[in-house]
């Protein structure tokens, strides 16, 4: 399955690019499965997925949780948590 | 309601009036405008950067100020929150709540800050005096519990 | 602190930037603006004539800005009260407060609010639409409620 | 003891005026008796006063409680419940 993935804030800047379409293999089914694949990919990815429970995501624009399926996901987010306002 | 990401400046009193204006039922206008420092936590704060996630941002904020109206009886909300870099002094956000008394409208402004600071999709870099990054703002657990407040026990307003 | 009872309307605006302007130490600033409705409890009301205790009003208003300022850590507050004949949609009262942070600059506004109906020597006469007076407003039970919650049990701020 | 008296709102409309100097009996010595003194002085002050425990009062501009002794005040007012803001 192709999904786009978006990177934000550190997330961002540690992967080094701002989105990509990435091909998980099969067994990769829910949003924490998604983040240890990433970050088996290389260093940059190892870094920026070290300390995953502070990471959020969020599933066409709605926050998830790590077992969140991303099946039928057009568009998943991985970002530090928000400090807006 | 109305829910604006964007670069520029807002004018607070341009808002207002927008909401208020010809009509005699609105009481009570509770605003609240959010100010870049110049310092946090002690440390000089040069400017910061607000990075934000398009299109995510707006559909949040606009699923809170949707409760927020559920939950009290509102007349109008705005909210506006700017991204790219500001300086001290500079605004960052604003929230503008009107309803026919003044606890709907207080109670709704400060809901929608508390969900504003932890779930609108904002991440802020400081930059340090010396012009060299002073690094990502960590979220901070008293904005997490703020924001919990609303959560429990029931989703009724308080009196 | 800015206390004022005038009869003249007030430019929130105004007032934010005197408390705003040239700082870069505030992050948090709230208003509160009350206006004339054009009914209250069902009734229509074509005008209100808003009576005060001069020189008590400012000075009762001054006491609890004072308490507002030992309670919180606030960095400016204005309060101005209208008094006179006022039209639904005019402005009534104004409350701005300003603070490093927003816990502090709501709750000092919620407060000072919850006074001024309470405590503040005001009182509302309503006329009816056709002219003839609907008489004096009367307290309302669930403002000396709104008053009460600050008073206990301890006089720290929540949280 | 001559003390200067101030009515405000429905009392003011009852009682007739906006203020006046009265000199009550020497037994008179708290707000709740100046209360009961002025209400018997006619019918004008029995109405206006008739509600007494509506009634708030402030001794040189601070409220005070019907046992307040009025010794020493200079201006005495009395007024119905607030209802600004």
């Amino acid at each position: 399955m192709a999904v786009k993935v978006l990177y934000f804030a550190w997330v961002r800047e540690r992967v080094g690019k701002t989105e990509e379409t990435v091909e998980p293999p099969e067994g990769v089914t829910t949003v924490g499965a998604l983040m240890d694949w990433l970050a088996g990919r290389d260093e940059a990815y190892a870094h920026a997925f070290e300390s995953r429970k502070t990471i959020r995501a969020a599933i066409d624009r709605t926050h998830v949780k790590p077992d969140t399926a991303i099946a039928g996901a057009r568009e998943i987010a991985f970002f530090p948590p928000m400090t807006g306002g | 309601m109305t829910v604006r990401i964007q670069r520029e400046p807002f004018d607070t009193a341009a808002e207002v009036a927008a909401l208020t204006r010809g009509r005699t039922d609105i009481g009570a206008v509770v605003t609240f405008t959010g100010l870049c420092r110049g310092a946090d936590d002690g440390r000089a704060v040069a400017a910061m950067t607000l990075e934000h996630y398009p299109g995510m941002a707006e559909a949040e904020i606009g699923r809170w100020v949707a409760e927020a109206e559920a939950r009290w009886p509102l007349m109008g909300v705005t909210v506006i929150h700017r991204y790219g870099r500001l300086e001290p002094g500079d605004l960052i956000v604003l929230v503008v709540t009107t309803s026919s008394h003044r606890a709907a409208a207080f109670e709704a402004a400060e809901f929608l800050m508390d969900f504003l600071k932890t779930e609108a999709p904002f991440w802020k870099k400081e930059e340090g005096l010396d012009g060299t990054s002073a690094g990502w703002v960590e979220a901070k657990d008293h904005d997490d519990t703020a924001a919990a407040r609303w959560k429990a026990p029931a989703s009724a307003p308080k009196v």
